[in-house]
């Protein structure tokens, strides 16, 4: 047991290693100074030299690399190109606010996923399967930013109930749990739940169809066990492979709401990077997608580990 | 407690130390309202064009031997958000801050946002605790427009933040009439009532304005209302009749500011042939464009207003015409068969641009009644922008005749001298399609160097007719600046400026 | 009537003559890394084949028999070149495979063909029978229309009319039919050596019958040597001339069919004799003959590896490996007690020693 | 005719048979056609009595066995007829009694051992959770009875086992807890489907010989399904031969296997390979089983009858008793 | 059984051969109408744009700022007009064009290149698997979303660019399940059999391991495509791949944006657009995995 942890744990330094070049890189692509950013157009070239030895911009790529990991490793990600302010924080201050999105959306898109997945599954074939299955579908094929506006159109513009953007009434540092910051999570969170909602009851409707047909089950019901004690042998043998598409599904939200985000002008990671995007703010641009990559990287070690833990079939020599 | 609640189009918000970034917007939430420039804006009028007015400098005067030495004497009795005293020294510190890269407080940011806006800054020193004397690099009858970018920040709270500029963001200390009390990037800043600001008749009415950064007007105009906002900048055109019903204020006024097509005047440019830049500024529907844009533009015939001084007395009136356009470009050899090709570099957005991809498409539909065929090349504002000064005859410009970027003009540089004036060809200046035109030069040169105000107005009214004659651009609109307002905030007074005064807001409760 | 053609080949390609082995194996062995380990730790070895001499006969039929894990499909897959041996030499007619001045693995490809277990599994499902048996001669330069005869021929030949069945794919078979083509896509390349592993258990006994009767009628026709692999002692002594009985990757014991039925040398053999249920209601079996089961070849014991099994065991045996010796004529086996088995004096291992009851 | 059977307790001769399944059919609906997997199906079995059914793949053996614990899918199936286990009408039970009756009245014993265990569940835990299931007994007296049957069932290092999981365990390690787990309630039935067609030869015969003492030991009654006639041999008092859907001989163990009359069996026996034939040919039964979606009129064996006449193809032929317990349905022999 | 070969009997003619896999396959998605259904619809807009400039009704570039956010049924404007008075119905039709292209495009690109290299890693297995496979790990680090929106952003906005960062993204989860196929097929028995009658490892690939792997894969693709749709307008929302004014369903959404106050149900069609293909390729996708995974 120890080893396949310490294995799997070791596995993610290379791992982020190769994100963080990959994410160094990345800019690095991209056509353009970085110091359009920085400074306003019409600032003459002696100042322009200037911002750009204030930022170091002007050493060689991978001299810039080197530095750029050894603070990262330290946990500073540099400045922003666009305001100056330390990347970190920056990011940090979003990453929460995703985050806190992230789990809501979760928290309805799981709690549907697995209540649909389930009475899918065990009524495969039913009229209920198949409206279930249509929603699922439906759930994962929709454009969340299109829903999103959609819902923006219906409660907002049109009904007038719930706010269209922002994180509340105050800043998303004094978020709390209150109505009047709740009903701004309200849309943001119901639009990002509809991929995961989807995902997770296509997943567990087909582990609990499959798990179903096997014969095991047959034997447990030979036994004699009532249906409910049944489904509890389901439940457990569901349950590792439902916990590993929720992890990455949550994984996924973090990095994916970045559309809901800027329809909805949540102050997250995604409005973070549509911002740095078109600021061409390289510096938030890198570290953003540098913490995301490597939350995913981590949730996925965790999601591994747990499931590992879970399933007793799984290889801990 | 009364609360004003503003959406800005910006989405992050702006430089709080000193020298904002964010463009105008920047200086207009949280420039003027936590600091003072020497001289200020004068933004207490909607009737005339805002003209400039003592802040921290009570009086200046141009050196009478010297005219590139400026004297200014600085005002008594003010004091920085944390007690500090404005003085001479104050005045030095700042300077320093942004021109001496050794002195431990420069801030490579802020000297990046506003040593750009100051081009004639040469030199600077203290002559007694409350005078300073500026030199300037040549003789710059405009030096004073220049100065209202730079702002005063408190060296004291500087000091008192261990000289830590991000520090100082967030606790920034001037000499305006409000003071930041909180920020949380990219979400909010809180400013409330400076109550020993120097000026009694400018102290806030409201105890707190919140700034809220909103890039997408959609955003905006429902933040509106559904009440999270009390004002919103530049709402989505389409939304203003919905909003007008829902009982919302819109205000707007002409300000400073105009969309044009820059000419290139590179060897194969089409425009080098007067007739077809004529043709041009007569083929426009002006009005059209008005309706299309729900009223919110003024009709441009120059790169001012003819009401304004420096609009001088041009004999070319330029007014929608197709047939005499028609007429213009056949002279040229142009016709339905043989029309006059044209691209020009577009954005999708940015500040100032109005509706771009909207109004290119109109006055391409319009061109095209005449026999000038448009074609665009369409960017994002974050590339258009670096472009302007890379000039015609870079490669990003992907062999345009013109370019699309709108501009505000505060003073005769910004104005006409940054576009006009041969020595600012690229990479100098603005001088995208290297215009070079002696009798422009002249009659600039001669503008800069005349300190009498009359005189200069002339010298530029002139210069300014030459140039509507010219037909040296193709001028569209000028912008109004609407802004939505929920009918509860009263007392504003939208000045024909790129900033405005928060001070007289009040909230109706 | 033209199979003298597939005669006549085999007559040009032998070599020694009669006397001469088809195949000669010796000291072949596989030993399967688990990369479990790593870190410092010794990777696990699964000792599927290890150190397996054998030859086979040209025109017999050689069974091979043993417990589930013994290695059986492994010395099949070595034997094919499919899996690459650690250690070991084949020869095939006098011909080294593999090796400079020998044949090569391909030209020995042709001459030595394969039947899998899972008749389903061997067929590609997206090949029609017919394309599936014209594969192996297109391979080897037979152009399509001719490889397609021989596919149609060879079909009918194992009672499959050609008509009926040339177009059809394996989902649209039974296991017996599967089977059948499997044989023929073995014999389209006219191979001498047919390795057939397990390739008569996953039938019905009804069809089985029908495919053992099918074998016999091709290896008489084609003068085909069989290797016979399988778990099933009955068939294996139905069809075969000798009989090698494998344990953990070792041969046990080799030699005439009849004369190790009836007398086993080995005490592996014994039990498994015995383990047969009987067809005679008044003689049941009354006590297994083994108990546990055939451990994994992972870990193996000191010594000979039946120890931990074996009734007869002494401690001697937990110090070498016994070597296969002859025990009689044509007969070798490979333990130290062989001849108090061959007399018949097997105690059985009594069960208590597993556990109280 | 008599059906019944004779057993070794003749005081159990006097009670009315543990299982009496009378006309059974069972068809499959699937989404293209319709599989008659048992075709009238009449059985009795006596207490104490083990009875085999023999058949080869797809004959309905399985079939039939689970519908003895009604345990075919309901939607799809179709049965007809009646089953009675122990005087209880399984066809007709409510949910509530059918769970009282599985694992208690009747329980079973499956091919696969490792498919039939929950992977995730440790061994114990499951043999537990069906002593609590139906004695109502606490978790822990739960896996006392499991150590219990462990040792039963002689399985080495019992405790140890008890906290395995099912892929720990070798095959006929897990067989034997596969049937401690079907003894854990002392059932009156144990029914056994190939119980050790998967396992080898050695581990087979252990098996055969721990459920015979174990049937002997504890009075059961055994159904037990295979196509292995050596297996059949070992294990059963009676043997029931079946072919597409149908019981076409059964008999006692002695009579079947030492006079065959249906053709069919016959054919089974002729055509097993043994020694004793060497060299020469099988005797094997041309042609395939039919498809059981188009089973033919008359005897499903007669297209496979090397003795078929048109009498066969008519209609489906009665059973016809050669001996007290003894028939087969076969038109060939005298009515 | 007769051992005889009638030389005359096996040159026989044959009758009609069976259907073969392919055709069962569609045989049995004829039957399911779901994916019928889908198929037909996606079929429809397919038609529609390839046969746009015929079918629409109207010029998509043609502006006209008098009829400007025309509500749907509008004389003229049968789906209403757009913020600069362009026939919407129009434009959805031209639309159709790009939006499949950017949408199919990449999923192609990635089909070929993924299976690629999933087919030869698997293939060879082994230390040159390996390296490939953690290669490919390292792109799994990053949501889908992410890694396209990050590839684009850093590539710059445009249609190129949103189509090469695409492809980028479904790259390694095709490689993968190509990689994971093909091990499985090559482990399977007839392979096993192909090489012992002696073929090379290009003929096994071509003649047994091409056929029983793309399908898999193939229908992998085509649920990707749904995805691919979604993020390839997605990022013409951002404004990161179709350049105004060009009519793009993404696009069309995002300038649409604030005409939500005008005409808000103008403003969703190009979303109910992107919506129905995206449903209908997932449903086919979903009808073809059914019916490619029948047991044979
Ligand atoms: N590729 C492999 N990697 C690791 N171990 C293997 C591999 N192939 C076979 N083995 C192991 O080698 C041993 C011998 O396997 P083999 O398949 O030869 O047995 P067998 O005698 O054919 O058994 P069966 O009767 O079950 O087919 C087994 O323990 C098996 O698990
Ligand atoms: N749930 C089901 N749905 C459809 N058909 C079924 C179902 N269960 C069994 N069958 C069919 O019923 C027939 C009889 O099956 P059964 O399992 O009883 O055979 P068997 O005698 O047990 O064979 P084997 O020896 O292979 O286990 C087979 O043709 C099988 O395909
Ligand atoms: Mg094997
Ligand atoms: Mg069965």
């Amino acid at each position: 047991m120890p080893i396949y942890f310490l294995k799997r744990v070791l596995y993610v330094i290379p791992i982020a290693l190769a994100v963080s070049f990959f994410c160094f890189s990345l800019v690095h692509l991209s056509p353009g100074d970085p110091m359009d950013a920085v400074v306003s157009p019409d600032a003459p070239s002696e100042v322009v030299a200037m911002v750009q030895r204030a930022y170091g911009f002007d050493r060689p790529l991978p001299e810039q690399y080197g530095r750029w990991v050894l603070r990262a490793v330290q946990g500073d990600l540099g400045l922003s190109a666009a305001n100056g302010r330390a990347v970190t924080a920056e990011v940090f201050s979003a990453l929460k606010n995703t985050l806190l999105l992230a789990f809501a959306a979760s928290l309805i898109g799981f709690t549907l996923g697995c209540v649909f997945g389930t009475l899918a599954g065990y009524f495969q074939g039913s009229l209920l399967d198949r409206l279930v299955t249509g929603i699922a579908v439906g759930g994962v094929s929709v454009p969340h930013y299109w829903l999103g506006m959609l819902l923006v159109i219906i409660f907002s513009v049109e009904l007038n109930w719930l706010p269209s953007s922002g994180a509340g009434p105050g800043s998303s540092s004094d978020w709390n749990v209150e109505w009047a910051y709740l009903r701004h999570l309200i849309l943001p969170a119901v639009t990002l739940s509809v991929i995961p909602m989807g995902v997770v009851t296509r997943t567990v409707r087909a582990m609990v169809a499959d798990i179903l047909a096997h014969e095991f089950v047959e034997a447990l019901r030979a036994k004699g066990l009532a249906e409910r004690q049944v489904f509890r042998h389901v439940v457990k043998n569901v349950a590792p492979t439902a916990l590993a598409v929720m992890g990455l599904q949550l994984g996924y939200l973090l990095g994916g709401s970045i559309l809901v985000e800027t329809v909805f002008s949540w102050p997250g990671t995604g409005l973070l990077l549509n911002n740095a995007i078109f600021q061409r703010d390289l510096p938030i641009l890198q570290g953003t997608i540098l913490v995301l990559a490597l939350f995913f990287v981590m949730l996925n070690l965790i999601v591994d580990l747990a499931q590992a833990r879970l399933d007793p079939r799984i290889q801990r020599g | 407690e009364q609360t004003l609640r503003i959406a800005m189009t910006a989405s992050d918000i702006p430089l709080t130390t000193g020298q904002p970034d964010s463009g105008f917007e920047g200086y207009r939430f949280v420039g003027y309202t936590i600091y003072d420039a020497l001289i200020n804006w004068d933004m207490s009028s909607a009737d005339e064009v805002s003209g400039l007015t003592p802040g921290l400098a009570e009086s200046w005067e141009v050196d009478e031997d010297d005219q590139q030495v400026w004297h200014f004497h600085l005002r008594e009795g003010v004091t920085f958000h944390d007690g500090s005293d404005w003085n001479a020294d104050a005045a030095i510190w700042n300077l320093d801050k942004v021109y001496d890269e050794d002195s431990p407080q420069f801030d490579a940011r802020q000297a990046g946002n506003v040593r750009g806006r100051i081009p004639s800054m040469d030199g600077y020193e203290k002559v007694d605790d409350y005078t300073i004397s500026f030199t300037t690099s040549e003789p710059d009858a405009w030096f004073p427009y220049q100065l209202t970018f730079l702002l005063f920040s408190s060296p004291a709270q500087w000091e008192a933040l261990d000289g830590d500029w991000d520090e100082f963001a967030r606790q920034p200390s001037g000499t305006g009439p409000f003071k930041l009390t909180r920020l949380v990037p990219r979400e909010r800043a809180v400013l409330e009532p400076f109550a020993d600001y120097w000026d009694a008749d400018r102290v806030p009415q409201v105890d707190r304005v919140e700034l809220l950064p909103m890039p997408e007007s959609s955003s905006r105009t429902s933040a509106l209302l559904s009440d999270q906002v009390d004002w919103i900048e530049s709402p989505a055109a389409d939304a203003i009749a919905r909003m007008e019903s829902q009982g919302m204020t819109i205000t707007s006024n002409p300000y400073p500011h105009t969309w044009p097509y820059q000419f290139s005047m590179l060897e194969g440019s089409p425009w080098r042939d007067i007739n077809v830049r004529k043709a041009a500024n007569l083929a426009v529907d002006r009005e059209g464009l008005e309706t299309l844009l729900g009223g919110l533009m003024v009709p441009a015939v120059g790169t001012v207003n003819p009401d304004h001084p420096w609009f001088g007395e041009p004999e070319f009136e330029i007014s929608y015409d197709p047939d005499e356009a028609r007429r213009l470009l056949a002279e040229s050899g142009y016709g339905p068969d043989n029309p006059v090709e044209i691209k020009v570099l577009i954005s999708t957005s940015g500040s100032g641009q109005m509706q771009p991809l909207a109004m290119n498409e109109y006055i391409q539909q319009t061109f095209s009644e005449v026999g000038i065929e448009l074609e665009f090349e369409v960017m994002d504002w974050e590339s258009l922008f670096p472009n302007w000064r890379r000039g015609a005859d870079h490669e990003t410009s992907l062999d345009a005749h013109a370019t699309n970027i709108t501009f505000g003009w505060l003073d005769p540089f910004a104005a006409f001298y940054r576009f006009m004036h041969s020595s600012m060809a690229p990479p100098n200046g603005f001088n995208w399609g290297y215009m070079d035109d002696p009798e422009y030069d002249r009659l600039l040169d001669e503008a800069k160097v005349t300190f009498d105000q009359e005189a200069q107005d002339a010298l530029l009214a002139e210069f300014h007719a030459r140039m509507v004659d010219d037909a040296a651009w193709l001028w569209v609109a000028h912008d109004v600046g609407p802004r939505a307002m929920n009918p509860r905030v009263q007392g504003f007074v939208q000045a024909q400026n790129w900033f405005q005064d928060l001070t007289p807001v009040y909230i109706e409760e | 009537m033209n199979n003298s053609l597939s005669l006549s080949r085999h007559d040009a390609l032998d070599r020694g003559g009669k006397a001469q082995p088809l195949l000669r194996v010796r000291g072949l062995q596989k030993h399967f890394t688990i990369t479990r380990g790593g870190m410092g730790r010794q990777a696990k070895r699964v000792h599927a084949v290890d150190g397996v001499d054998f030859d086979v006969y040209k025109g017999e039929t050689l069974g091979i028999v043993g417990e589930s894990g013994c290695g059986k499909s492994t010395t099949a897959r070595l034997l094919m070149h499919l899996l690459a041996a650690d250690h070991g030499e084949m020869v095939f007619d006098g011909d080294p495979i593999g090796q400079r001045g020998g044949i090569s693995v391909r030209g020995m490809r042709r001459q030595v063909q394969m039947v899998f277990q899972n008749s389903y599994a061997s067929l590609n499902p997206r090949m029609s029978v017919e394309d599936s048996i014209a594969f192996g001669p297109q391979v080897h330069g037979v152009n399509r229309r001719e490889s397609r005869q021989r596919a149609r021929r060879l079909l009918d030949q194992v009672g499959l009319s050609s008509r009926l069945f040339a177009h059809r794919y394996p989902h649209e078979l039974s296991g017996g039919q599967r089977q059948r083509v499997n044989i023929a896509r073995a014999l389209a390349l006219e191979p001498r050596l047919l390795i057939l592993d397990e390739a008569v258990s996953a039938l019905d006994k009804s069809v089985e019958a029908q495919v053992l009767n099918l074998l016999m009628d091709l290896k008489q026709e084609y003068g085909l040597t069989y290797l016979f692999i399988s778990h099933d002692l009955n068939v294996v002594r139905y069809i075969s001339d000798r009989v090698m009985v494998m344990y953990l990757g070792k041969v046990a014991e080799m030699g005439e069919v009849e004369a190790l039925y009836r007398a086993p040398a080995h005490p592996y053999t014994r039990a498994l004799l015995s383990a047969m249920p009987s067809m005679n209601p008044d003689q049941r079996t009354q006590q297994a003959p083994l108990v546990g089961d055939p451990p994994n070849p992972i870990d193996l014991p000191p010594g000979c590896r039946f120890c931990p099994r074996c009734p007869m065991v002494e401690d001697a045996c937990r110090d070498a490996e016994p070597a296969l010796e002859a025990c009689g004529t044509a007969h070798q086996v490979a333990c130290r007690r062989a001849d108090e088995v061959m007399a018949g004096a097997v105690p059985v291992k009594r069960i208590s020693e597993e556990s109280p009851t | 005719m008599s059906l019944a059977a004779a057993t070794s307790d003749p005081a159990a001769a006097s009670q009315p048979p543990l299982v009496e399944i009378s006309d059974l059919t069972v068809h499959f609906r699937t989404p293209t056609r319709q599989v008659h997997a048992v075709n009238g199906v009449d059985l009795s079995l006596e207490r104490g009595e083990v009875l085999t059914i023999l058949g080869e793949s797809g004959s309905g053996k399985s079939v039939t066995l689970r519908t003895l614990m009604r345990l075919l899918p309901e939607r799809r199936s179709q049965i007809s007829g009646r089953v009675s286990v122990d005087g209880q009408d399984v066809l007709a039970m409510s949910q509530r009694q059918l769970t009282r009756f599985r694992g208690r009245t009747a329980s079973m014993i499956f091919q696969e051992p490792m498919l039939a265990f929950d992977p995730v569940y440790t061994i114990g835990e499951q043999i537990a959770e069906t002593v609590c299931r139906h004695e109502g007994v606490s978790r822990r007296e739960g896996l006392a009875r499991a150590l219990e049957l462990f040792e039963l069932v002689r399985i080495p290092s019992a405790q140890r086992r008890l906290a395995n999981y099912p892929h720990e365990l070798s095959g006929g390690m897990s067989q034997r807890a596969m049937i401690a787990l079907a003894l854990s309630c002392r059932p009156k039935l144990l029914l056994a489907d190939e119980p050790t067609t998967a396992l080898d030869a050695t581990v087979q015969i252990q098996i055969l010989l721990l459920l015979r003492d174990l049937q002997r030991e504890l009075g059961m009654s055994v159904i037990f399904v295979t196509h292995d006639m050596g297996v059949a041999n070992e294990i059963s008092d009676r043997i029931a031969v079946m072919y597409a859907g149908r019981i076409v001989e059964s008999g006692r163990v002695e009579e079947l296997i030492g006079a065959p009359q249906h053709p069919y069996t016959q054919g089974l026996m002729a055509s097993r390979a043994s020694g004793a034939q060497r060299g020469q040919r099988l005797e094997a039964i041309p042609g395939a089983p039919p498809d059981l979606a188009e089973l033919p009129q008359g005897c499903a064996f007669a297209p496979r009858c090397p003795q078929a006449s048109d009498e066969c193809l008519a209609a489906v032929p009665a059973a016809r008793g050669l001996s007290d317990i003894h028939w087969a349905a076969c038109c060939r022999l005298p009515a | 059984m007769s051992l005889t070969l009638d030389g005359a009997q096996a040159d026989a003619p044959v009758p009609a051969p069976v259907q073969g896999y392919w055709g069962a396959v569609f045989g049995r998605l004829r039957r399911d109408p779901v994916a019928l259904v889908s198929g037909i619809v996606l079929l429809m807009i397919l038609l529609a744009a390839l046969f746009a400039p015929w079918l629409a009704p109207a010029s998509p570039f043609q502006t006209s700022m008098l009829n400007r956010l025309q509500p749907i049924g509008s004389p003229g404007y049968p789906l209403g007009s757009d913020e600069l008075g362009r026939d919407v119905l129009s434009r959805l039709i031209h639309g159709a064009r790009l939006s499949l292209l950017i949408g199919v495009m990449p999923v192609i690109n990635a089909f070929v290149i993924g299976s690629a290299i999933g087919i030869v890693a698997g293939f060879v297995g082994g230390r040159t698997n390996s390296v490939i496979m953690r290669v490919i790990d390292v792109f799994y680090a990053f949501p889908a979303v992410l890694l396209a929106v990050a590839l684009a952003g850093a590539l710059g906005a445009g249609l190129v660019n949103s189509l090469l960062s695409l492809t980028i993204v479904f790259i390694p989860p095709i490689a993968r399940v190509a990689e994971s196929v093909t091990t499985q097929v090559r482990s399977v028995d007839y392979i096993e059999a192909a090489r012992a009658s002696g073929a090379r490892s290009l003929t096994i690939i071509r003649r047994h391991v091409l056929g029983n792997v793309l399908g898999p894969i193939f229908v992998y693709a085509t649920s990707l495509i749904s995805v691919s749709m979604i993020l390839a307008s997605g990022l013409s929302f951002l404004g990161l791949g179709a350049r105004p004014p060009m009519p793009e369903w993404g696009l069309m959404l995002n300038t649409m944006r604030d005409a939500i106050y005008v005409n808000p149900w103008v403003a969703v069609l190009p979303g109910m657009m992107i919506f129905t293909v995206s449903i209908c390729f997932n449903m086919l996708s979903d009808g073809l995995r059914s019916a490619m995974d029948v047991k044979l």
